[in-house]
């Protein structure tokens, strides 16, 4: 099968968010969506740093302090574009006005619970920004990660062992073998890789997945 | 990849729908900004006095028909246009208000006194309070505005530090029905002096805010740091010229 | 005895003001305040539906119907003024960031209970705007009335029989024939106009009053 | 009428005096606008990343020497200078932050390491919110944020329509640290781009919030509809010039 790259990953997600969405990215991988948003589409992307019509990096020289998203990675703003306090912004997030946001995970639960802050220890010293908010407070809450860990293990879980970011609040998880719905009744495969069967998907995710019923 | 099908927009959630062939959410009228207004729907009409009272919307609100409204305004309507008119058509079946009386909310007074519509008297700072927690997100808060007086009675309290608190809930609504001074096509506002009053919460409560201003200007040209109401907390914007309203 | 008028009692009232603090003048009789701020005293007042630094009436004709003040009435904005939306304003009010507020009254109690929105009568229809977040949320609640009823019962009584406003929130009492400070262990008069004596105003009172202590 | 006494500017809640001739909040130097801090304060220090961090101020509060400080900030400091200097100093009883941990934070970390910090960890929208309601005179407010999760262990619930929340109290704080781009001398406020961020709340919530700008202008200079804070949530303002602040 095809795996794909987080470039991928981050292609398949951009392709689902439809014209005038309203999208917060979160930190890390979700950023790369922003490089992939089709063209045309018209999208309108949150930083809860206060910013609403986030724009591409500025040019190598044009960074300016004062203009950073929430990985306090330099950006720019679209014409369109709005400042506002933290507050506000997280009010905007709490309030449910976003359309999307996109978070990366170490685990999701059949359940749609979320856990991508904490990996647990005893001895780690805990962060977790505005991902709380955002998993609560979207409309819609998309997942990308990859399916395994590195020792093979899945990341759609029974149970998260994890510590919780949130509880059944993810819509779907894209990963680099599948797009999956979390629906009140369990999983259901969406999207597979070319060349990955749905038997070998359940035996790899481990928790029970079913097929979207498709028009016979 | 296969894709078998993409059902991601079709959430219940997304009532007002956003998505059109590059984001523009200007209206040719306030009929058509209004025409699918439900009976029974909660509406917020923004205005102190007439500060901000967006007067054509709530015309073509009386023309469109809708019955059985939730109303939530700072007063109950004055003299005979506007609020006042759409009360006198027996259109509300309630309204949540800090200042319903006044020398000339005579349609309201009758209504009361006919038992004909309900009364929810808020506060003033409560009433923007519990506006503002439905566009944030807040489940409820503790207030101690209110507290041991009438108003408060049947509500929870608790002492929290030196204040005795009174639990208060947000008021969600369908529709806002507010007035701007100028917009863009994202919905971007800025206001004017104080008609700014109740636009911006009650633009973020409603599922569906909908805006009267007097000038639409491009994309960008308005200032991001002056911008008061992100277009964001905002669906539908008609421009009504100064002529216009001159003549309402 | 020479009772004070009502431009008096505003008069009287604005002498305690400050340079530099922070006032909202409640609708109807406090407005009259405005108009007696002594010279030379930078005070900057509220408006509650959403002015900081409202000024003078504006000259006829050059009304605006966007900038009136809470009772409805044209006014003015100082430079150094701003406008906000209702949510901050109350803010500012129930956040105790306002030095004084200056509220009419039915009647106020020993303990400094307000009764000024509702004469309690069973057809009254009730209206309170924003008197009762001025009366919890001011640092300090002067309050300004005649000292008796048009049918010479005092205002300032020993429970309140009005509805109330606020409970404990007055600290000071203006009326036209004393000033009076709501203390924890009850009503002290600070002055008292020329001519009554204090065994008169506390005839006329009917709740316990005692003298400030004054240097012998 | 014989004046006995007047006494009414003495309560004890106006800490920070505002009253001062023709108000002019303008202060000259950092040090000068920090000089009473006393130990055990409680001070929230505002920025996200670079943006609207007070450099200068902190760097005056470190010269300062309070101890036992209660610190309010989104991150826990980096590298080596500023908050992560103030640390390293071991001036810092508690800190309350929405992201402590990351690649440079390595004072924070070895302080919480060793227990010699008590860390309060709070969701960052909760963090704001928790700010904006000290400043908002809000005594406690329901959240779905962090319910049924770790950062909510021990704290009241509730179902509220279709969420669970959680109970969670203001954030009141003796002095606010703040950085805004302009100034009048009523101590009005506009920031510069994402440099906003808790600025504006921080300085609601603060007894006395003191403000480093870039540029202070006359009354009357800024937009009353642009100004973000009003001068009524700022105690103090310094102005530190941009050939300092690159010096810093």
């Amino acid at each position: 099968m095809k795996k794909l790259d987080k470039k991928q990953i981050a292609a398949r997600v951009a392709r689902d968010i439809p014209d005038g969405a309203y999208v917060n990215l979160g930190i890390g991988l979700p950023t790369l969506v922003a490089d992939h948003l089709p063209r045309g589409r018209e999208i309108i992307l949150h930083s809860e740093n206060g910013i609403l019509g986030v724009g591409p990096k500025p040019a190598p020289g044009e960074e300016d302090e004062d203009l950073i998203n929430a990985g306090k990675e330099p950006v720019t703003l679209l014409p369109g574009g709005a400042y506002f306090h933290h507050a506000d912004s997280f009010g905007m997030i709490r309030g449910r006005h976003l359309d999307f946001c996109i978070l990366g995970a170490f685990q999701v639960s059949v359940a749609g619970d979320l856990a991508n802050w904490h990996t647990g220890g005893a001895d780690a010293i805990p962060a977790v920004g505005g991902a709380m908010d955002l998993a609560v407070g979207a409309k819609k809450v998309l997942v990308m990660m990859e399916h395994l860990t590195k020792s093979g293990e899945s990341k759609i879980v029974e149970r998260c062992t994890y510590p919780l970011t949130g509880a059944r609040c993810v819509n779907r998880i894209y990963t680099d073998l599948a797009v999956i719905d979390v629906k009140p009744d369990g999983l259901q495969v969406v999207e597979m890789v070319e060349g990955l069967s749905f038997d070998e998907l359940q035996r790899l995710s481990g928790v029970p997945l079913r097929r979207l019923a498709t028009a016979a | 990849m296969c894709l078998l099908r993409s059902r991601l927009t079709e959430g219940k959630k997304v009532r007002c729908d956003n998505f059109r062939p590059m984001v523009n959410k200007l209206f040719a009228s306030p009929e058509a900004a209004l025409a699918d207004i439900p009976d029974g729907s909660t509406i917020m009409i923004g205005g102190f006095g007439h500060a901000g009272m967006p007067a054509e919307l709530i015309d073509a609100l009386i023309a469109q028909g809708a019955r059985e409204l939730t109303i939530v305004n700072n007063n109950a309507g004055n003299a005979d246009t506007g609020l006042a008119a759409l009360l006198k058509a027996k259109r509300v079946r309630k309204i949540l208000c800090s200042f319903p009386r006044q020398a000339d909310s005579w349609h309201f007074d009758a209504l009361y006194r006919a038992g004909e519509i309900e009364l929810e008297l808020v506060p003033q700072g409560t009433l923007a309070e519990r506006i503002r927690a439905a566009g944030a997100g807040i489940g409820a808060f503790y207030t101690p505005t209110a507290y041991g007086t009438r108003l408060a009675e049947g509500k929870e309290t608790r002492r929290i530090g030196d204040r005795d608190c009174v639990l208060e809930y947000p008021i969600h609504a369908d529709y806002a029905l507010i007035k701007a001074e100028r917009a863009d096509r994202w919905g971007n506002l800025v206001y004017r002096k104080s008609a700014r009053n109740f636009g911006p919460i009650m633009a973020s409560a409603a599922r569906c805010a909908v805006v009267q201003v007097r000038e639409t200007v491009e994309l960008g040209a308005l200032d991001p740091e002056s911008i008061v109401t992100p277009g964001i907390f905002v669906k539908r914007v008609v421009r009504v010229a100064p002529s216009m309203r001159k003549a309402a």
